[in-house]
């Protein structure tokens, strides 16, 4: 580490004797800024996937319907004992039998607004909000079963298992990308690093020869290099934020992809991208200068 | 400064040299001479490290070349100022730059030796051409810089190959007197050549001794010269 | 074209007189095969989720659902009005009154199993599914309005809006990834046959002065070039699509994003990749080469 | 075969030429000399087209030089043979490929001028090194390969910078005599060198000429050679 900042903040000296720039180091640069702006992109994709699964399986375990049936006094007993079997059970914050008015909205779809209702001995509806990590679906159905007759617990799983598995093969989908894209980055910047090493042969052969120590001469390239691919990550870095936060909006209703991006602390994510970069250059650059200066006496 | 004791080499394909046993001692003068691929720059190479004997040892300093570390290379060559055959520079830096390089490497503090890098720019002929990059010297021009280069630390040896190849007489003339008067401070001079006539003149300036390559070996030349 | 399978057939002559490889080589071969890797995964995203949102607005315009209530007499005569005006509707491909049966199962979730509903007058469900591309909603329910009293039309897209929406969002991200992708490999691949040619300069240098034409020159370039890009990326391509098809699979249930990958003729799609990245390799390398030339007399 | 008219040269620092007017006619022999730095290199470059002058012009075989497209650039190289002073290889070719190239690149039929091949590499000295690669030639080596490089065209000119900077008096003497037989063929002969006893010995040879660079300008020199 001390080696790694002491050799970034410079040897004027050393520097000079690289030669600026050149083809291969713009390549270098691009590469490294390429690498960058899409390491953002997977980047952004895995942590809003891994956002809306969490949202979506929260919403999931954290709220739960339960229907409870029988004539009125029956529901009116039966739902006081659910609701303190749902107060002793460890995981649950909160539950709420739903009013008349609540239970018809939900009705309106499949019935419409008009119809009678009062008169029908409707089940009483409790929602049901879980805490995190949320409580065991199947040990309180059975107690209910047991102690309740007439109670069903829906825990919508059936409806939101699609969404939150979706949203979870978006995730692995990132988390793949972000590992191939920061593997290519990887490779490349080593490529880049032994490319510019070779386009430099006569620089180095000319230093061994007027007596210039391992040191001197694989510090210039390796501080050359990992500047470059800090640089040029942290530009593509720069470019893949501001292209997330330029991204299309999505449609007019809410999807979930309509919100890509990083949420709150996640904007600090990308910072690890460029850091990444120089770490990688460095250690690529090390070896590859290495490598090199072997093949000169 | 430096012996070679029974050294051969071979670069693979035969030997070059069979059974060399040789001193240059210090302060002494030397010219190698030979036919074209006889192995005169072979000869300098293994002089200052940059092969190894394929038999035999060198001693440099009295160390062995051969067991020197990288570092205690990068030492040598600072101690041996070298003339390459193929002059090669840093192309990205100016003329004065490249013959300032050896002080560079070293860590010498350039404003201290601009007196003296003024003054050998002088010597080889290149004040106006100090600014010029390497790509747009004459191929004279190189030699002579590449020769500057090579004493500007003042070094304890200085090794030339072929230094006047491509040097008008004049200019050669003048650059054996500056490498005459190095060895008059007491620096140990080799240089190979093929110029005869540059040879003569010189051993009237100098006690320089001519070894000759021929059958393998390295011998002192004759009366012959 | 003719010029460009001309070169691609090579020349045995031209060929041997440009190194055989180097690192810059190994650098465009791997850059390229990097490259058609992600560029393989991006275009299985893109057609992934094309396929998804094609299938969720489909099925969004493809089933609707019409509520018919009033009294048993009313609902009669109003459902077979409406099956008429259906009929008539362009754009419809068929319509059916629910069974009993079937409005109790949708109703199970809300209401329970044991509820006596045959008493209620409970609205006439129709299940209205569309042709592509669908018909007019709006004129539709305007025209339901008009005729029939009490028949309320669902199109379900509140439900499914989210889901198309997210779909959507993940085509345009697919997209992008590969404008950017393909952008970046275009990038590349020019600066690496940028930086080959910086390495072969002196080869340049000596064919120029014993009397080469520019066409020999740049012929030996760009074959070799085009021919590294191709096989580069041919092989990213390969192990891209084998990664597709090796992706873990998702969860139990179906998510939308378990079944990434090609599907049917799309499977051909990926050997666009290596065609396209030999094309621009093609034409950089040319352009490269051609200002490389310049530099020499 | 190549005149030149008033031509004018600088590299941007102060002319190096004035006002030069001359003509190299067809089976002639020319020596050019001057001092190191004096512009051998810049007037020959001028010659085979690799820089134009600044003023005035430049006929090679009848065509202005700076007029020539690119393709008749190539073609002209083809009829001039050129010595480069830093002989350039292609690193990756042995050494009689290298000499091959200009018949490679031209489409000659490679087993045709095999036995070509052969003499010339027994001319010049490297019949053992034919599939050594450049980078293990001797200095002297790499100008020998060179210079048959440059002939093995049968070009109607033959230029060459110093072609016998690094190599030792027998094969100069050798080399020299392989040019003669060229020129008596017919061919154009200029050759740069600063190496006073080889035009000496040419002259005893072969009716040449000796240009001399003083002053910014190229005149015949006079008895004093
Ligand atoms: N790296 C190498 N690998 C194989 N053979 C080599 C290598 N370097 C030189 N040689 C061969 O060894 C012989 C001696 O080479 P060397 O360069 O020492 O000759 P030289 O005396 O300096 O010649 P010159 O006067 O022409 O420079 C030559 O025949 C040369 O071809
Ligand atoms: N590309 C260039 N740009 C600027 N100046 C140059 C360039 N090439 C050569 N010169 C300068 O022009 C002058 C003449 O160079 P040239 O190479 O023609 O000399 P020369 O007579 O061949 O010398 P030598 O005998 O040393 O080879 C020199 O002073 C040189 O520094
Ligand atoms: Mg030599
Ligand atoms: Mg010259």
């Amino acid at each position: 580490m001390r080696r790694f900042f002491g050799l970034l903040s410079g040897d004027a000296r050393s520097d000079r004797v690289v030669p600026p720039s050149g083809t291969t180091s713009h390549l270098t640069l691009f590469v490294a800024a390429a690498m960058g702006f899409l390491a953002v992109f997977a980047l952004a994709l895995a942590m809003t996937a891994d956002r809306v699964a969490d949202r979506w399986s929260d919403a999931q375990s954290q709220s739960a319907t339960l229907r409870i049936s029988g004539d009125a006094e029956q529901r009116e007993a039966r739902t006081a004992a659910v609701l303190d079997i749902l107060g002793e059970t460890p995981g649950i914050a909160s539950s709420r039998p739903l009013t008349a008015e609540e239970q018809a909205a939900l009705l309106a779809p499949w019935l419409g607004d008009d119809l009678p209702l009062g008169d029908l001995p409707l089940p009483q509806l409790i929602e049901v909000i879980a805490e995190r990590p949320g409580y065991d679906t199947d040990a309180l159905q059975q107690r209910l079963n047991d102690e309740v007759p007439g109670a069903v617990l829906d825990d919508h799983s059936g409806w939101r298992a699609p969404i939150v598995d979706a949203a979870r093969g978006l995730r692995r989908l990132g988390v793949i990308s972000l590992l191939l894209i920061t593997g290519t980055m990887a490779a490349t910047v080593t490529l880049a690093a032994r490319a510019t090493l070779a386009a430099n042969a006569q620089v180095i052969e000319v230093l061994r020869l007027v007596g210039a120590e391992d040191r001197f001469v694989a510090g210039a390239f390796v501080r050359r290099l990992t500047v470059r691919a800090l640089v040029g990550s942290g530009a593509g870095m720069v470019l893949g934020v501001l292209a997330v936060l330029l991204l299309p909006p999505g449609g007019e209703t809410q999807g979930f992809l309509t919100e890509i991006g990083f949420g709150g602390l996640g904007w600090l994510a990308p910072l690890a991208v460029p850091v990444v970069t120089a770490v990688v250059a460095f250690v690529a650059t090390g070896v590859a200068a290495r490598q090199k200066l072997a093949e000169f006496s | 400064m430096i012996e070679l004791e029974q050294v051969g080499f071979d670069y693979g394909g035969g030997a070059l040299f069979g059974d060399v046993s040789l001193s240059l001692p210090a302060g002494s003068f030397h010219f190698l001479t030979g036919p074209s691929g006889s192995g005169k720059t072979t000869f300098l190479k293994l002089c200052y490290g940059a092969l190894n004997p394929t038999k035999g040892r060198i001693l440099a300093f009295g160390d062995d070349v051969a067991a020197a570390t990288r570092d205690d290379m990068a030492t040598l060559r600072r101690r041996i100022g070298v003339v390459h055959q193929d002059c090669r520079f840093l192309d990205h830096l100016p003329v004065a730059d490249n013959i300032a390089l050896p002080l560079t490497v070293s860590g010498r503090d350039l404003a201290q030796e601009q007196q003296n890098l003024t003054d050998l720019l002088g010597w080889v002929g290149l004040s106006e051409r100090a600014d010029a990059y390497p790509a747009e010297l004459s191929g004279g021009e190189r030699q002579r810089a590449a020769l500057a280069r090579a004493v500007i630390l003042s070094p304890d040896v200085i090794i030339a190959d072929e230094p006047t190849g491509n040097i008008d007489w004049d200019m050669s003339q003048r650059l054996l007197r500056l490498l005459v008067d190095l060895n008059s401070m007491g620096k140990t001079v080799l240089i190979a050549s093929h110029d005869m006539s540059l040879i003569r003149a010189a051993k009237s300036e100098v006690q320089a001794r001519v070894l000759r390559i021929s059958n393998k070996q390295v011998q002192l030349a004759g009366a012959d010269l």
